[in-house]
């Protein structure tokens, strides 16, 4: 229930009671990936692709998220798309011990999946998680390839397509 | 600048995890008055207000709005900026274009955070892009821990020198009446077996939730000399914004991009013709969330050569009794009210000038000293300040 | 002021009921795209930014991170107004006349259809005293609508008067959202959403960017084919706590104007100013700012408005681009009234134009029934 | 998640029907807890009197917004008074305490200089007026919680 309810201090004799008064309503919004996200939406849930533009003037590929100005040059990026490929190299990793607060599920939350940067093999970067959860099996530039949400229903997610990278021999 | 702009009053509250006494306007009001009886003013010389503080901490839209009466802005202009981590200088520099504008002589710069009203870590978290971040929210000491990795991995830096950097903010800490966490640490063995939060961040590297707030009175040059306190000036100061690249919050993980830290000190140093920091400046105040990340901008302000930083603490070049000493105040890691905390490295380098910073003051003598911010995406903003211009 | 700030280029999106099919940052960037290419500048010209956004409507923290790139905030110096984007321009001109910065980029943006208004406007009051109330903006307004009309004697005709006027002018401003042929009973008839506050007496949701590139004088005269310039503009807080306020006053009003006339050397608003363009969610605004703005006397709005004299050809023409009511969002309300008012000064408000406007007033307000008032004075010379 | 992302009609543009959920609790403070324990234990409606200005403010407040001095006489009001100003709702919203239509007021009640702001109860929308006297009904001992909403609303004094 969204309205206020207070709630009190434990009582002790010798200090003063002091009121709190607690808000929980969660704020419903609509938000639009815009058209340049959306390409990559869509890509991703046609065809199980990961693209990015690219800037006409310092050919730099960005992903996070892809934009209608390049940062660096200024200039607008045109229309330009790039398809990434699916194999990388764990390029850092972490892992979280304590669960934290995920403003967007309103809870706690610990991913068991360790979050990473991954360097494609075309020299772009990517922020995602890794499907090993063993940390002691983690090290930085393993081998890692993308695994895709495979139902076309379920997919439509922009990069949450992407389920997890998964460690692979070569 | 057109007119010459100095600090003329500070006031901070005790930081502190919780401050159910008073509501967040009463909270703001405290340092309000604090500031207000260290220059020797009244509100009726304020002219105008910049208010800084990240609503969404709070979860409440134009918080300056409810706090009017609390801090004397009735009837009197006022403007509220937001921006991340680096808001509190923002709010300072705007304060100094309304007075080198010459639209104001007086202007007071009023920066708060109260976390005991909300989650700071989910407050961080809500500034992923929501249609790419869904599920993948990590938190701001996700971000650190990255930058960590990418620093150990570079610099050879190892978790004793991180441990040393919180014995040496635990000791200003300690020393500061204000500040938030005052541990007692004895030594790098008892931060070494705090718990990780997310590896390599232990809780002993990572900065409090703090409720406090902090007040800065600017005024101009031609009323400074009427104002009753010692003035500090404002030389020179600069926001640098930068976009994530290369998938690091926190600069590049690669470690060869340019940092917005690098492009601040091109421009703040060059215009003031500082060509070796450790020489020209006496001290440093600098926003540090992590032990880790203190000692990587020691490098990205050219404090000392790349990959040094965490020599500069081992050598104890940058303790209160040493030769450039940074946050003799105990820092951001040991008190962090988010929208106050670039307000109040400013204020602790105007004290230190002053050198009424009390039990803190740095042994040497404090002339010019470097307040620095970061927020956002590893944005960056730099005041200059001067015991005389 | 021995120097001045000068705007060299203004636009503004269309206003919309629902700008899904864009992010913020493309909302913004097809307002950037236009004051660049009038200007020829490149993003990398720009010395400094100031944007205008609010947290809670874009639902995201650091809301000004979606733009970044847009406004080439990369290595730049950005600073984000939560206020009003009146305020932004005032910020953006301190910065101007501080000589720290030449070029200075403006932006505001804001997708209200994002948000669900009456939650987000809740958080904006007292928490221990108000908040639990359920209160909103437009319930506030309308125990000031109630005050006012009560203790001023201003009827609800006079203020659907002022939503017919105002629709009527929106019919002539490419801009506008929603322009309707409206009378006084259609406004009397339509839903009650707060009493004494009509459907249409209220704004509808509204999605717009807007952005404004200032300059100092020197290359004010440069870059723009017709720079107007910034001689007056004040801010005034007024007190929370509603219980506080004689909300039947607009006291900040009056005092944020008093300011704004006297650095523009204005005595008598109603004959020095040709042409003003006011911030009015709700219809009641328009005579109760109109008396705060000096226009007329005391309790006087109504009448004024009556008379004739805001009319397009009356002797001070109120809102030509008819204003914030046929449909602006909040936060880039303010900064629209700018843009009107700059293409005003300059002669190119097209069937809107106001013949030969040398002197323009802007008003934007910022919260419970105007808490942070903002007035700001154009000239052409 | 899958079913709360859409895909517009006719582009490539998506849609996240997403939420941002962070509970938010705020202290009162010694001052509003005071004023808030009053009404629950009490049944009491307390202000504070600026001295200099001789303002009483209600609900009690620690600041005087005109001369800004620090408040800490305390008086007790009349739990009744005028109506200043009043709106119906027909908007509802979630955090509204009670169905719509919800009846706001501003009542400046006998002994107070500053309007008190809260709802009206037990009146129709026709039969309020500006000027009426009222009176304020509180919400029984049991389900009193230290909050503004220990006050039920205000409602005609007949």
């Amino acid at each position: 229930m969204a309205e206020g309810s207070p709630t009190k201090q434990p009582k002790k004799p010798e200090q003063p009671e002091y009121i709190r008064i607690k808000f929980d309503s969660p704020r419903p919004y609509n938000w639009s990936t815009g058209r340049y996200l959306g390409k990559l939406y869509a890509e991703a849930k046609e065809h199980k692709k990961l693209v990015a533009n690219r800037c006409p003037k310092c050919k730099q590929m960005i992903m996070h998220t892809p934009t209608p100005v390049c940062p660096k040059c200024k200039v607008d990026m045109g229309w330009d798309w790039v398809e990434m490929p699916e194999t990388g190299t764990v390029f850092q990793y972490t892992y979280q011990v304590y669960p934290l607060f995920d403003p967007h599920l309103g809870k706690t939350f610990a991913d068991p999946h360790p979050p990473a940067i991954i360097l494609l093999d075309n020299g772009v970067f990517l922020r995602h998680r890794l499907e090993e959860t063993d940390t002691k099996k983690l090290k930085d530039g393993m081998r890692v390839k993308a695994v895709w949400e495979e139902d076309y229903e379920k997919r439509g997610q922009g990069y949450q397509d992407i389920l997890y990278f998964r460690t692979i021999e070569e | 600048m057109a007119v010459r702009t100095a600090i003329v009053g500070v006031g901070q509250t005790h930081h502190t995890t919780r401050r159910n006494d008073v509501n967040m306007a009463e909270m703001v009001g405290e340092a309000v008055r604090a500031a207000l009886a260290d220059a020797q003013l009244s509100i009726k010389d304020i002219e105008a207000f910049v208010f800084s503080n990240m609503e969404a901490f709070e979860g409440v839209l134009l918080p300056d709005h409810g706090m009017i009466a609390e801090v004397g802005a009735f009837g009197k202009p006022g403007f509220k900026v937001t921006g991340g981590g680096t808001t509190g200088s923002e709010a300072v520099g705007e304060g100094c274009h309304l007075i080198s504008a010459g639209l104001y002589d007086v202007v007071m710069i009023v920066s708060w955070q109260k976390h005991d009203c909300g989650d700071a870590t989910a407050g961080i978290s809500a500034a992923a892009v929501p249609t790419f971040a869904k599920g993948m929210v990590t938190g701001a000491v996700s971000e650190f821990a990255k930058q960590a990795l990418s620093y150990i991995k570079v610099s050879g830096a190892r978790e004793e020198h991180a441990a040393m950097v919180r014995l040496k903010a635990d000791r200003g800490a300690c020393r500061n009446p204000y500040s938030h966490l005052k541990l007692g640490l004895g030594s790098i063995d008892e931060v070494l077996q705090s718990p990780y939060l997310v590896w390599p961040i232990r809780l002993y590297d990572f900065c409090p939730q703090s409720c406090g707030a902090c007040v800065v009175i600017l005024a101009s040059e031609k009323r400074a000399k009427k104002v009753h306190q010692k003035p500090v000036w404002v030389a020179d100061f600069v926001v640098v914004h930068q976009e994530p690249f290369r998938a690091g919050s926190f600069g590049d993980p690669t470690g060869t991009e340019t940092y917005s830290q690098h492009v601040a000190c091109e421009r703040l140093y060059k215009r003031n013709g500082i060509t070796d920091v450790r020489k020209q400046v006496d001290l440093a105040e600098i926003y540090e969330p992590s032990t880790w990340e203190e000692m990587s901008l020691y490098e990205h302000f050219y404090f000392c050569e790349k990959n040094e930083g965490w020599k500069l603490i081992e050598k104890g070049i940058t303790n209160i009794e040493g030769d450039f000493p940074v946050n003799c105040s105990g820092g951001v890691i040991a008190s962090n009210p988010i929208g106050a905390t670039p307000v109040l490295r400013i204020a602790e380098a105007a004290l230190q000038i002053r050198g009424d910073a009390g039990e803190h003051q740095a042994t040497r003598d404090v002339k010019t000293a470097i307040a620095t911010a970061l927020g956002g995406p590893n944005w960056t903003a730099m005041f200059l300040l001067k015991r005389s211009l | 002021m021995a120097r001045r700030a000068g705007i060299v280029a203004v636009a503004q999106t269309k206003y919309h009921p629902n700008r899904v099919d864009v992010n913020e940052a493309e909302l913004a960037y097809e307002a950037i795209k236009q004051v660049l290419e009038e200007t020829g500048l490149t993003l990398s010209d720009i010395d400094s930014v100031v944007t205008c956004c609010q947290d809670a409507w874009d639902g995201r923290t650091i809301a000004s991170l979606n733009l970044q790139h847009v406004v080439g905030a990369h290595f730049g110096h950005e600073f984000t107004v939560a206020e009003d984007g009146i305020n932004a321009a005032y910020v953006a001109m301190s910065q101007v006349l501080s000589g720290d910065h030449e070029i200075v980029m403006v932006e505001s943006h804001m997708k209200e259809s994002q948000g669900e208004k009456s939650l987000i406007e809740n958080a904006g009051f007292d928490a221990i005293l108000m908040r639990q109330l359920g209160l909103d903006f437009t319930s506030a307004a309308a125990l000031q609508a109630r005050r006012y009309m009560d203790k001023c004697g201003v009827t609800s005709e006079q203020c659907a008067k002022a939503v017919v006027r105002n629709h009527r002018n929106a019919k002539k401003n490419p801009f506008a959202q929603a322009p309707m042929d409206v009378t006084v009973d259609d406004v009397l008839r339509s839903g009650m959403l707060v009493s004494p506050i009509r459907l249409l007496d209220a704004k509808p949701i509204s999605d717009g960017s807007c952005v404004m590139i200032m300059a100092t004088e020197q290359k004010a005269k440069k870059l723009a084919r017709k720079p107007v310039w910034i001689t007056g503009v004040a801010n005034c807080y007024e007190t929370h706590y509603l219980g506080d306020r004689e909300l039947a006053d607009c006291d900040a009003l009056v005092k944020a104007a008093m300011k704004a006339y006297s650095m523009a050397g204005i005595n008598d608003p109603l004959s020095q100013i040709d042409v003003a363009e006011i911030s009015t969610e709700y219809s009641y605004q328009e005579p109760l700012w109109l008396e705060g703005l000096g226009f007329c006397g005391r309790g006087d709005g109504g009448k004024l408005g009556d008379s004739g004299t805001i009319e397009m050809g009356g002797r001070l023409p109120v809102n030509p681009s008819g204003g914030v009511l046929p449909g602006n969002p909040n936060s880039v309300a303010g900064m629209a009234r700018i843009a009107e008012a700059v293409l005003q000064l300059r002669g190119e408000a097209g069937d809107r134009q106001v013949k030969g406007a040398k002197v323009a007033l802007a008003h934007g307000y910022t919260g419970i029934c105007g808490q942070l008032q903002a007035v700001m004075i154009l000239a052409n010379t | 998640m899958a079913e709360l992302t859409e895909k517009l009609e006719g582009m490539d543009v998506w849609v996240y029907h997403g939420k941002i959920h962070i509970p938010n609790t705020y202290s009162a403070g010694a001052v509003g807890s005071r004023f808030l324990i009053e009404l629950r234990d009490n049944e009491r409606i307390m202000g504070t009197r600026c001295p200099a200005c001789n303002h009483v403010y209600v609900p009690a407040r620690s600041v005087c917004k005109d001369c800004f001095g620090q408040l800490s006489e305390w008086v007790e009001v009349s739990q009744q008074g005028k109506l200043v100003t009043y709106a119906v709702s027909y908007q509802a919203n979630p955090v509204q305490p009670s169905k719509i239509p919800l009846t706001y007021g501003i009542v400046k009640l006998d002994g107070a200089d500053t309007g008190f702001v809260h709802m009206l109860g037990e009146v129709t929308p026709e039969q309020l007026k500006v000027g009426m006297k009222v009176k304020a009904v509180f919400k029984v001992k049991e389900e009193r919680q230290a909050s503004i909403l220990d006050i039920k609303y205000f409602k005609p004094l007949v």
